[in-house]
């Protein structure tokens, strides 16, 4: 475990920046959002309510070229740029959790995501640990920490003013190598504050026998219930850490293949060429994003698919609570499943 | 499947050889595809299997899913047959012999032939559904793959006559002594000399017989929701009934997230269920 | 407030009871004081979850299209929320005898950002009285002067009153000043050229064309949008320059004659873009050249609804 | 401007100019003039004013009947109710209103059409090429992938 001093840190990161590209949370507007590292701006690391745009972008960008094609319409040129190694700056563990849930989605065994692959093989992510968690996180209930390793390479805990940074790779130890190191105690009072503050947080819905339970109430009326006042928009869902739905679309102004976010809370998300729409209103919607996250998921690879960072909750036009919601959900009464 | 260096949103160079008009509203078209490089041929016949699809695609209007309508040994060729429907159909239909054109497969699983090894294969179809299925009639037929499979039956049915895909080869099919053929449209014609009717009526009609067999149900979701159960009730288990499903796709590898039913992509664990499976599935199609 | 409240509550039982209405849209509690929820009625158990106050922003307006027309519905409708009734009404999207609308005259809509950006989420209590807001934050209370919290879009507010209410559960309130929205969208126009559009870019920059500022919209019903069609693709649905720009023009330029300035698209977003001075403008213009207030009855065609052969006196060339 | 601005004319189908003038429109119009025949002006939607200009249009002229005389009877003025409004609202955001022009052209009007797009083009080359408002072409600073 080493320390920085608060002080100090942004001299490093300006000094990384020579090798890496640095990204950390910064002002925008009324928000903090990862920026390249700028002298100027000051340094976001203690907002409780994350940053607004989740870190997935830096991995599947909203809009990303996928392929660049001829004027002719007929050649293509192969496009899969290698991204200059980056640094990712004060990622919160619920984000670099989701990060390792979808590499189970984008780098599969049969199939490699270049896109995907290459930002992530150039990638160092810095975590830095939530002392304050907010009301509407609920990282604890899916199985996640505010102190999370998972899918970082270091992590910082703030602990009276100083940084103590642990580091998990040989990566991560070649950036802080220089710093000194903390002391025994120094290491036992870090891993104290680490367990009351996740101590601290509580139970938001049980998610033991989730699963069983949303896929027995499948055709249940409660989908209908929960999705009435629904705006079908897609904040949740670009939101979202861990959400990955995309489109590819070809932009022919910029002879361009591209591919962007979607979601599936939007009507032409399954609308077929025929006019048929399997999801044709936002109760099937809203049951897709829900079953997804916390049914199927746990199927394709044994996780929840939510870290609950709360941003859905937090940004939510009508103030919808997937926490509600799933807690709503042992009540609802479950219907024959009929095929 | 395909090896990790690899981009898999890479279309494979491919021009069309053959292109024709397979029904006779214009609806209907065919295209015969073939590799600008005979490394991706071989690569492509290595992996390809009955009852798998593609994504056909053109840049500047995109991509879209078909079943490959052609076995192997029919040659160094991929047929697909297309109607004519949205943005992309409408510009795929204007192309001719000689136009170049992007391909991305084969995709998904295909018939589990391996499986049915030994069995008899009732062969269901319904409309431009077929062409998986004609893919799959043709390889039964190749002489080598014959002796593998017990009896051949096959249901067809359209809206037409005129609708009817590949008549002359059908034709052809009442002459051979290997398989039997039932061809219906919905309403009657005066020189049709088949069954008229839809598919599950003919089906309860011919009655195939349940005993170490397999049936293959492929149609628009309106005759596949009669069709299955009226297999059940002729005694068919479950196990033993298989259909291919389709939805909006994008990716064709699972990634973009858009055409699962519960936990399966239809892309990737799909687009052939048996009926076993689908009833394990919640109805979200 | 718990007066306002308890008076909603009798009426909306008294609808229930006497089989009034099918369905009563309002807010109800949810588990963080800060966010109450449409909900929507079905019986008079449901009661003890309404919630009303200042914090309710969404505009109810929005779910009339969602039900058919057959529908009885009854509705709690602010200023806004009842001209943008009215003007859903015009477009044939409910019948007014299927809507029976409590009205509230409306002190303006508490923007959440703005109690967020001070104090954060851990809210447990709130209260609010006609001058003063107070919230209760870790223990702590705070007091915030309420105008200090309203919604940018509340302060410019000319109609708190409903104009079609069935009911009117408080004394109507004194009009807004409608010098203040002119003033502003004056004030804009005299920036330059390339200060307007440097404002306009800065703004679309952020948008994640999440559609949130649609489908908050009641104005926004179309079954299919314009940026859904495939065939042709009117704009990009990339998040390039072009695609955003478009789409901020369109949706705003699609309200003119029909935004009732309720600001529900901006208090939907999640990335805080402004949008309200791109509508003011279209009703600047509208009541500069036709003399029409979107909603203020349910018969006046707006603007692009008809037409005039006087216009051609305005067409100089 | 160094090189030839890029025009759109929209024309109404049931605009009929003179005789020698639609014969010109229809056939010897400069190639950086693009002609899109509508079936009403009342037809052009705001949105094909701003994908033209989003596709690089530097001017955009909408040509359509005499106010009275219009085949659908008020097409023409609904039209101008919102191509007003348009480029109005597009001026409020930083868009030169003068690169969109309007015009009511009858039979009687011999030559006026030539004589308008020549205006409208010396008007465009003192504004020079459109600035505001990014086409479709153009990509973020960094472009898509950053």
């Amino acid at each position: 475990m080493y320390i920085i001093q608060n002080n100090k840190l942004k001299q490093t990161l300006i000094d990384w920046s020579a090798k890496f590209d640095v990204f950390a949370p910064q002002q925008v507007e009324n928000y903090s959002q990862y920026q390249p590292i700028n002298p100027e701006k000051e340094l976001i690391l203690s907002d409780i309510h994350n940053t607004r745009f989740p870190p997935k972008a830096f991995f599947l960008p909203q809009s990303e070229v996928m392929l660049k094609f001829n004027a002719k319409l007929n050649k293509l040129e192969d496009y899969i740029p290698k991204p200059k190694p980056r640094i990712l700056f004060g990622i919160r563990p619920c984000d670099a959790k989701a990060i390792i849930l979808l590499d189970t989605v984008f780098c599969t065994e049969e199939y490699h995501d270049p896109y995907w692959k290459n930002k992530r093989d150039a990638t160092i992510i810095i975590g830095m640990g939530c002392n304050d968690p907010c009301q509407t996180c609920f990282c604890t209930t899916v199985g996640g920490s505010p102190f999370n390793h998972d899918g970082l390479d270091a992590l910082i805990t703030e602990v009276d003013g100083a940084l103590f940074v642990e580091t998990f790779n040989e990566k991560a130890n070649e950036l802080f190598y220089s710093f000194s190191k903390a002391t025994k105690e120094q290491e036992k009072h870090v891993h104290l504050i680490q367990k009351s503050t996740k101590s601290g947080m509580n139970k938001a819905f049980e998610t033991k026998g989730l699963k069983q339970n949303l896929d027995q109430i499948f055709e249940s009326e409660y989908w209908t219930q929960i999705s009435e006042s629904c705006l079908g928009c897609g904040v949740c869902t670009f939101l979202c850490p861990t959400c990955f739905c995309f489109d590819i679309v070809d932009e022919i102004y910029r002879n361009q293949r591209v591919r962007n976010w979607d979601t599936c809370m939007f009507r032409v998300y399954s609308q077929e060429a025929s006019g048929h729409n399997p999801r044709p209103t936002r109760k099937e919607r809203t049951r897709q994003r829900l079953m997804h996250k916390f049914s199927y998921w746990l199927d394709h690879v044994g996780e929840i698919g939510c870290t609950g960072c709360g941003r859905c909750v937090r940004y939510c036009p009508v103030g919808l609570d997937i926490r509600a919601m799933l807690s709503a959900s042992y009540e609802a009464e479950s219907e024959v499943v009929n095929v | 499947m395909s090896d990790k260096g690899h981009n898999p949103y890479n279309p494979i160079p491919m021009h069309i050889v053959r292109a024709y008009y397979e029904s006779n509203d214009r609806s209907l078209k065919t295209f015969e595809l073939v590799f600008d490089d005979h490394k991706d041929c071989v690569n492509f016949f290595e992996k390809y299997n009955p009852g798998q699809f593609c994504q056909l695609s053109i840049f500047g209007k995109g991509e879209a899913p078909f079943g490959v309508a052609s076995a192997a040994w029919e040659g160094e060729f991929v047929r697909f047959t297309v109607q004519k429907l949205g943005s992309f159909t409408q510009y795929i239909h204007t192309l001719k012999a000689g136009d170049p054109i992007g391909m991305r497969g084969p995709l998904g699983n295909g018939f589990p032939l391996d499986e049915w090894k030994g069995k008899n294969l009732v062969i269901i179809g319904g409309g431009c559904a077929f062409s998986t299925l004609y893919a799959l009639t043709k390889h039964v037929h190749h002489p080598s793959n014959r002796p593998n499979f017990d009896q051949l039956i096959i249901i067809y049915g359209a809206r037409t006559s005129g609708l009817c895909m590949y008549k002359h080869d059908i034709q052809s099919w009442y002459q051979r002594e290997d398989m039997e053929i039932h061809q219906a449209i919905d309403v009657p014609e005066d020189d049709w000399l088949h069954h008229v009717g839809y598919v599950p009526d003919v089906v309860k009609e011919v009655a195939p017989s349940p005993d170490n067999a397999v049936a293959v149900v492929c149609g628009p979701p309106i005759m596949t929701k009669y069709t299955l159960p009226a297999l059940v009730d002729l005694g068919f288990p479950p196990e033993n009934i298989f259909t291919s499903l389709e939805k909006r796709m994008k990716c064709g590898i699972g990634k973009c997230g858009r055409c699962n039913i519960g936990s399966k992509y239809i892309c990737k664990d799909g687009p052939v269920f048996s009926l076993a499976e689908l009833q394990a599935l919640p109805a979200d199609i | 407030m718990l007066d306002l409240k308890t008076k909603l509550q009798n009426e909306m039982t008294r609808l229930l009871n006497e089989n009034l209405v099918d369905v009563f849209i309002a807010f109800k509690k949810e588990d963080s004081p800060l966010r109450p929820q449409p909900a929507f009625f079905r019986n008079t158990k449901e009661l003890a979850q309404l919630e009303y106050n200042g914090l309710c922003q969404n505009n109810l307006a929005n779910y009339l299209p969602k039900y058919s027309q057959e529908t009885r519905i009854g509705m709690v409708v602010r200023g806004c929320e009842s001209r943008s009734v009215n003007a859903l009404i015009i477009e044939k999207q409910h019948p007014r005898q299927n809507l029976y609308l409590v009205g509230i005259p409306c002190s303006g809509i508490i923007d959440l950002k703005k109690i967020i950006n001070s104090v954060g989420e851990e809210v447990t209590s709130f209260e609010e009285d006609e001058d003063i807001v107070s919230v209760v934050h870790k223990g702590q209370e705070i007091k915030f002067n309420r105008r200090e919290l309203l919604h940018d879009s509340c302060l410019n507010c000319v109609y708190p009153n409903p104009v079609n209410a069935d009911v009117m559960l408080t004394e109507p309130l004194p009009e807004g000043d409608p010098s203040i929205v002119r003033e502003k969208v004056e004030s804009f126009q005299e920036l330059s050229r390339s200060e307007r559009y440097e404002w306009f870019r800065h703004e679309a920059e952020r948008c994640i064309r999440c559609y949130a500022c649609r489908e908050a919209c009641p104005m926004c019903y179309c079954s299919e949008c314009f940026v859904d069609h495939a065939t042709p693709r009117w704009s990009e649905s990339t998040v390039s320059p072009a695609g955003k720009h478009a789409w901020h023009i369109i949706r705003a330029f699609h309200q003119t004659g029909r935004c009732t300035s309720c600001g529900a698209c901006e208090r939907a977003c999640p990335m805080d873009i402004k949008m309200t001075y791109l509508t003011d403008k279209l009703n600047f213009d509208m009541y500069e050249n036709y003399e029409f207030v979107p909603g203020m009855d349910e018969k006046t065609q707006p603007p692009f609804a008809s037409f005039n052969m006087d216009d051609k006196k305005r067409f100089v060339l | 401007m160094e090189t030839n601005p890029k025009i759109i004319l929209f024309q109404c189908q049931w605009c009929l100019y003179s005789e020698p003038d639609q014969q010109w429109v229809d056939h010897e119009l400069p190639p950086f003039i693009h002609l899109v025949k509508t079936p009403c002006t009342g037809r052009i939607n705001p949105l094909y004013i701003l994908n033209a200009i989003q596709g690089g249009a530097d001017g955009i002229i909408i040509s359509g009947c005499l106010p009275e005389k219009c085949h659908f009877k008020e097409g023409n003025l609904s039209a101008f109710r919102q191509m007003d409004e348009f480029v109005n609202f597009l001026d409020h955001i930083g868009y030169e209103k003068s690169r969109v022009r309007f015009i009511w052209i009858d039979l009687q009007d011999r030559g006026r059409i030539q004589r308008e797009i020549s205006d409208f083009l010396t008007q465009i080359s003192i504004l020079g090429k459109a600035n505001t408002l990014t086409t479709r072409i153009e990509v973020a600073a960094g472009g898509l992938n950053a």
